[in-house]
């Protein structure tokens, strides 16, 4: 069984953490995995996405027109990818950032105001975490505890005092997936 | 009457703020409650007191020439500027 | 005085050289005040639709996404090499370079000697930001003794890396160059004297003197990891004393006194 | 060691500080700079050499003159930068030194872009220096392929006396996957460099190391030497992986991240089953020929997928010689093709073989 | 105009020079040195502009900015030369700009000598800088040709936006044999120059010469215009010479020099009574390959003769697909082959023919 | 004074650096003199097997046919980047590169200046001839203005081909040469001083301190057109005022005073 | 009909000009030619070659192995050149710097002492236009009187001074293989 | 008794004449009558006088290394060099 997960947003939001925290949990969990970012010309602003394969055998192409789910942080990200998730596929919407709903049927769709999570946690920066919480919730191919746990093996030295704050975020992403239902 | 004013672009404004450290009567300021399109607080003129000289030393600073200035001229003397 | 009517009247906006557009550059990256102080230099001099400009490959590659004028994307510091081919079957054009320390100082160095050498009649625009901005802040020979970059992790090593290299000061060894200065573009005043020495070495090359270069400190805040009004204070506190303002080539021809 | 998740363009180089490289010189590239920059921390900290070069071109001439003392070298980079080393490995080559290039592919020609891109496999693969000459590329398409080659390349290089050039496209270098880096190997030490190697002509006659044989028919006797090397890793030296052939009445050749996501088109026409399978060639020089020549005579048809505008698919032709039609599907400027589309590819070759006789 | 005796590189220069060429930039290297000395001269004395470029990559890429500005302009070097041009070659096929480059090659690789050779055929043929391109390859075989195809090559330049390699070996560059040089073509006006070149946008808008195109999808457009302009070559551009084909058994193979040799060759066997002919390709790329496929079905065997290790004779298998056997005799190092040489050669591939059915 | 027991002794013969071989340069060629003076060096030095040359392309292209010790012959103006890579590698050898003014101010100007700015702990011997010998006596760098060649057959114009580099000038800027000096071969007295020169350049890098270049003015009889007397002659009268003799930098750790 | 020569000797014996004049005479008595050198990469001294050819039809290699006649102006030359001459060619040799015979006995082969002849002349200089001459006589491929006449057309201007000399250097260089026969 | 004394190689001497112009005494002159293998006449020692004095300056311009010098010297303070 192969997964892809696509995460987008503004360069800045943490896509790429995000999706290097899943690859790293997938390998922690001894599955087969492949990160793969966009990344453009700019240090600066811009778009950026990465996809995420997680898979129980090799994997092939480390991209995919049709991902299984997309996390999707801003407005162009969303335009861009919704009509793209596979059928019957995730789609998880940062509410902060996105002032539309979705417009697909047929996904599992759930709006997530991850700005104002992250910032009620501490840090708007956590937004990203609080998505991928959410993310799992729907698409349980990683457990938030396993996450949780390759984020406490893998953060980098400058940045573990956050890490609480970071659990904490994909904690409350997972919760309010799972409690709260958004008309698609 | 103040002698002049700014007007900022706020689609070319990137929140840099160096304007902001320069104005010789500390007019400028950035706006904190807004974004631009592009996700910047943009900068604005804040001169309740109408002390804005027009002198342009904010503009001359702007990166992205996101900056106009108006002046009050004699009339014989205006002479505008391409835009 | 006798009361006159005053009338507003729009005395500065973005120069007629420069698209109304917004740039790709960091916020508070100063290599948009060049930009603008060139295109302000091109429209007072009037000169914009004979003047072909030369990018660089740096930050500074899609220039001709903001110059309104005839523009050339060169190699990765044959810019020099590029402009004179242009100059050369176009005389009477006004040809300049911009270019980055990566550019211009490394690995274009041996094209930067020989333009000024042979007083190839360009002007070039030269911007020292001690790193290589675009592909994320490495060691320029711009950087300074102890200056972290991705490619100096400990902070350059003068032992290892070897010492910068002050441009304006090499350059002003030739004798084709005649017009070879360095200011900053970290305050106001300073920015208003690049402007005029921007403008000097236009109007070095309309007279057809010879080699024409304004080095100029430009701050990169993104890759120094500085807020732009830090960055520019690091100027003043870092690059100042490594690079000394001044005018390092004045030919006495140009018959304005040095601006130092 | 353990798996661990890892860059493209870190992998390759820590596998070539584990392969006991004592020496990189190297000039910033994108889609590659991760790897001067990684180098720039753990040589020195190593006590090796980095060296970051005032340009490509110096980069080239720094690693010729490192290889000339004997040590294992390397230097990293991406098609412009490649270009402008065009004259240095033909002089590396014209004077039997070991060295290994790391090429990150990208879009091109000119300054193009910096997504993943094959389009120098002629640059690298035919020659694109002077002369009569072919370095040894390998082609990886993993992570773990990425370190094990550039280990193997030292190898190589230093065997052969000749250039072994790693060519991978951009999202090889960019690529985060779990992998195995090798332990590290000891760095030779200075007294155990080869016996050609300029090291001072203590106690035995000077050596010289050069390429120039002013005498035409002395330099074609060193062409003719060369030619025989290049004949020995010819035959010595062909590697490639196969990937569903058995009774395949398609082949596809794909080569890289190309190879990779034909990979996962091969699996999905297999499930609706296609009888598809994949030859990828990992030793573009040399190349398959006699294995592609072989499925020639197996299958009804082969289908060349690049991220190019169709380079490889003439060595290709060249192995099938007519045999059966060779298909091409190519993207170009960055663009890297989707399992869909080669699915789609494999979908209009299968439909237009003949019906089974 | 009468026949003048001249030397090869004299001749192509001041064919330049009639064809209207403006300006050229250049490096010294033997064996083409004498034609830099040409235009030191002639171009200073018709007022237009020569320049001693710091080096070759400075020479390629000041080309490059007069192409911009819309002139003809050449370069001109030798193998190690021209492998230090593939960069800016690569970037003024991105920007699409006309440019003519002689290469006189010499003996390689590295250093080599100065001796004639045709070693660089892959280099140029198949494209030595990064991207997917090929240049419009024009390889004469008598200083007469090397005239004509050096006003030719200006024309195509232009034609196509493209870079146009007059490609010939250092014998080339060195004979001197009667030819006749084209009269004066008056330079064009500053004021007739493009409508996309760079001459300061008055009364337009801006024109840019840019190579960067960083969206793949917007690369790969590029790439798609610039395969399609290669399409255009390839259907109107193929250039080739035939001399005693008809009902040959054993059709040659071979250009410039070698193709001279083999002619010489020829006739000698012809002499013989052995039915043997000659196919001197002249434009390398685009290649005569439909012609080359056509011989294939009328001879019995090929022979490809090169001043190289093998390097042409891939084309000849492309085209040939396996339907008569192709030879292969070359010399290398700057050795040229002799006529006697070749003859042996043909009576050899005569003498392995089957017996007539 | 006693009586001393007399007897013949050879006090001179061609060094155990050199091997007993002819050279392929034209009668008269100064570049045999330095070959000469940095053989001496090197056998006083006693250092002949811990040291590694680095042969430029040009006249001296076949050097390591006649310097008895380990070479490598360099592209074409890349001596310094390939010396560099060989040092790295081998701190404790000597190395040295011997370039002409083609090879090092030419083509080869971002690899010498960059190597000098590094402080590369290599030996620069630079022949400074004033033209390409090896291609026939085109125009180089250091041609003299009016100064006729075979790509200048008018003479050098400064307008169109630019100004003479002077080398050792131009190095003396970077931070990272510790020893530049100009010497000349005209004379016996200047050869005297060129081997001392040469020596402490050697010496320099011997004590690690950094990058030495010592320039010398060579003859070129045959692109010269002059016979071999007269040759040094033309040294004297044109080469000397345009490129005067002289220490441009010489580190305050190089205990001996300037050699002038 | 096509007739290949090979003039030889040490650089600055005027080997290359002395072969150039020969495709010069061609040229303006409308024959097809072509001039090949030998060059080296230095400037100086080394052996210097040239192959002309002569013919009535196209020419195809400049080079061949077998000429027709060989012009050799110093022992090298010789040694290198004369098992090449094809059987019954033509060999001239300057016995001013050759000290030998010829070996072959199928050649018609002469001894002109070059050197001494030119200086006689008034200059030694002069030695490769006697050469010349002398293989004219023995090689009737083009008259003395048709060389004389191209000399004068294409003699470079700041040589002009040298021309009667020239002319006469062909001249004595025929009578003298006219005169005498040498046991080859 | 001369002091010194000059050996010409000549199988190294190119006849360049530049020792002929430096040597004090004036004892070098070219044997216009000889020519080495590779046809230069080569510079000899004239030295009837026995005026030699060993000073090597020839040597130090020769450009082919080819005068060897030997000097008259006390035995207490001769030294070879390697030859
Ligand atoms: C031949 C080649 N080498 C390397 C690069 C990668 N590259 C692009 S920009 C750059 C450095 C630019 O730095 P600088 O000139 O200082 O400009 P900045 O971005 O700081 O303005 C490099 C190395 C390239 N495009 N081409
Ligand atoms: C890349 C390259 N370009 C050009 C040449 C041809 N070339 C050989 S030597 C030389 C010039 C040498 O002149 P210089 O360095 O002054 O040395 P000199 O012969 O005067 O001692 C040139 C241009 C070459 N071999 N390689
Ligand atoms: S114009 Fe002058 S006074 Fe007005 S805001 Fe700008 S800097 Fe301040
Ligand atoms: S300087 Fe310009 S870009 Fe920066 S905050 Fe002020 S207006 Fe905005
Ligand atoms: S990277 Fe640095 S130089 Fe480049 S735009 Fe950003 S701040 Fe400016
Ligand atoms: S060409 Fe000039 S530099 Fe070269 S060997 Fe002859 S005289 Fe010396
Ligand atoms: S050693 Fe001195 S005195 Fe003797 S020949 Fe030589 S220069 Fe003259
Ligand atoms: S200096 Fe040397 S080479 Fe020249 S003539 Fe004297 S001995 Fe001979
Ligand atoms: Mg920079
Ligand atoms: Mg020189």
């Amino acid at each position: 069984m192969q997964t892809e997960i696509i995460i987008a947003g503004f360069g800045g939001q943490g896509v790429l953490f995000a999706g290097q925290l899943l690859a790293y949990t997938a390998l922690d969990n001894d599955l087969h995995v492949t990160w793969f970012p966009s990344y453009g010309p700019e240090m600066r602003g811009g778009t950026a996405h990465c996809t995420v394969i997680v898979s129980d055998e090799e994997i092939g192409s480390p991209i995919v027109r049709n991902p299984r789910a997309a996390v999707v942080m801003n407005l162009p990200s969303l335009d861009k990818y919704e009509p793209l998730v596979r059928e019957g596929g995730v789609l998880v919407v940062n509410s902060s950032l996105v002032d539309r709903n979705p417009d697909r049927k047929d996904l599992s769709a759930i709006m997530i105001p991850a700005n104002e999570v992250g910032e009620e946690i501490g840090d708007k920066r956590l937004a990203n975490l609080v998505m991928v919480g959410a993310l799992l919730q729907r698409l349980p191919v990683l457990t938030v505890e396993a996450v949780g746990q390759s984020l406490r093996k893998h953060i980098p030295e400058h940045r573990r005092n956050l890490l609480e704050a970071n659990i904490e975020a994909l904690k409350r992403g997972h919760a309010l997936a799972a409690g709260e239902a958004v008309s698609a | 009457m103040a002698k002049g004013r700014i007007v900022v672009d706020e689609s070319l404004c990137k929140g840099c703020e160096l304007c902001t450290t320069v104005c010789p009567k500390d007019l400028i300021a950035m706006d904190k409650g807004r974004f631009t399109p592009k996700g910047y607080h943009p900068a604005e003129l804040v001169d309740p007191e109408e002390a804005c000289t027009g002198c342009a030393i904010c503009a001359l600073i702007c990166p992205e020439a996101a900056i106009s200035i108006y002046r009050w001229v004699p009339a014989a003397k205006a002479v505008g500027v391409a835009s | 005085m006798a009361e006159e009517k005053l009338v507003e009247s729009l005395i500065y906006a973005k120069p007629e050289s420069l698209y109304p557009v917004g740039t790709h550059y960091c916020p508070g990256c100063t290599h948009g005040v060049a930009h603008r102080l060139i295109a302000e230099v091109i429209d007072e001099l009037g000169v914009r639709e004979e003047t072909i400009g030369v990018a660089p490959v740096g930050c500074a590659v899609f220039a001709y996404n903001y110059f309104n004028m005839d523009f050339a994307e060169a190699a990765h510091g044959r810019a020099p090499a590029m402009a004179t081919g242009i100059k050369r079957v176009s005389p009477d054009k006004i040809v300049f370079t911009y270019q980055g320390d990566g550019d211009l100082a490394s690995i274009g160095m041996a094209e930067i000697i020989h333009a000024a050498a042979r007083g190839e009649n360009i002007t070039v625009i030269f911007i020292n930001n001690a790193n290589y901005g675009m592909t994320g802040g490495q060691m320029a020979p711009t950087t300074l003794p102890g200056q972290k970059t991705t490619s100096s992790p400990l902070g350059r090593d003068v032992e290892m890396h070897g010492f910068p290299i002050r441009v304006a000061e090499l350059l002003s060894q030739l004798d084709g160059a005649v017009y070879v200065v360095r200011r900053s573009l970290h305050s106001v005043a300073n920015i208003r004297k690049a402007k005029k020495a921007i403008r000097q070495a236009f109007e070095v090359q309309q007279q057809g003197l010879g080699f024409s270069m304004v080095e100029l400190l430009s701050s990169c805040p993104i890759n120094w990891g500085l807020p732009p009004v830090e960055a520019l204070q690091w100027i003043e506190d870092h690059m100042l004393p490594a690079y000394p303002l001044g005018d390092y080539k004045v030919h006495p021809a140009i018959a304005k006194k040095p601006t130092r | 060691m353990a798996k661990e998740l890892l860059k493209g363009n870190i992998a390759f180089a820590e596998a070539a500080i584990r392969a006991g490289c004592e020496a990189y010189f190297g000039y910033p590239i994108t889609p590659q700079t991760e790897a001067l920059e990684h180098m720039s921390k753990r040589m020195p900290e190593l006590g090796r050499v980095f060296l970051q070069a005032e340009s490509e071109v110096a980069a080239i001439n720094m690693v010729y003159g490192a290889a000339s003392a004997g040590v294992r070298v390397m230097t990293s980079s991406s098609s412009p930068g490649v270009s402008l080393m065009m004259e240095g490995l033909s002089y590396i080559v014209g004077s039997e030194v070991p060295v290994v290039l790391v090429d990150i592919m990208r879009g091109g020609p000119g300054l193009g872009n910096i997504a993943p891109s094959q389009g120098d496999y002629n640059q690298i693969v035919k020659g694109g220096g002077h002369g009569d000459y072919r370095p040894i590329v390998l082609a990886p398409a993993t992570v773990q392929e990425l370190i094990d080659l550039t280990v193997e390349a030292f190898d190589l290089a230093e065997k052969y006396r000749y250039i072994v050039v790693v060519l991978a496209d951009g999202s090889m270098g960019q690529i985060m996957e779990p992998a195995e880096l090798p332990p590290m190997k000891p760095v030779r030490k200075p007294e155990e460099r080869p016996a050609w190697a300029l090291t001072g002509a203590k106690g035995r006659d000077p050596n010289v190391i050069t390429s120039i044989y002013i005498d035409p028919a002395v330099e074609e006797e060193f062409n003719l030497k060369l030619k025989a090397k290049q004949e020995r890793i010819e035959a010595n030296e062909v590697r490639y992986k196969e990937i569903a052939l058995e009774e395949a009445e398609i082949a596809i050749v794909a080569f890289g991240t190309a190879g990779r996501v034909a990979q996962s088109a091969v699996k999905a026409a297999r499930e609706e089953g296609i009888r598809v399978g994949l030859l990828r060639p990992i030793s573009l020089y040399p190349y398959p020929y006699h294995r592609v020549r072989e499925l020639a005579s197996k299958v009804k048809a082969m289908l060349v997928v690049e991220m190019n505008g169709g380079q490889m698919v003439e060595d290709v032709r060249l192995a099938v010689e007519g045999r059966v039609p060779v298909h091409f599907y190519g993207r170009m400027g960055g663009v890297v093709p989707l399992p869909e589309e080669v699915l789609d590819e494999i979908r209009k070759v299968h439909s237009g073989l003949a019906v089974p006789a």
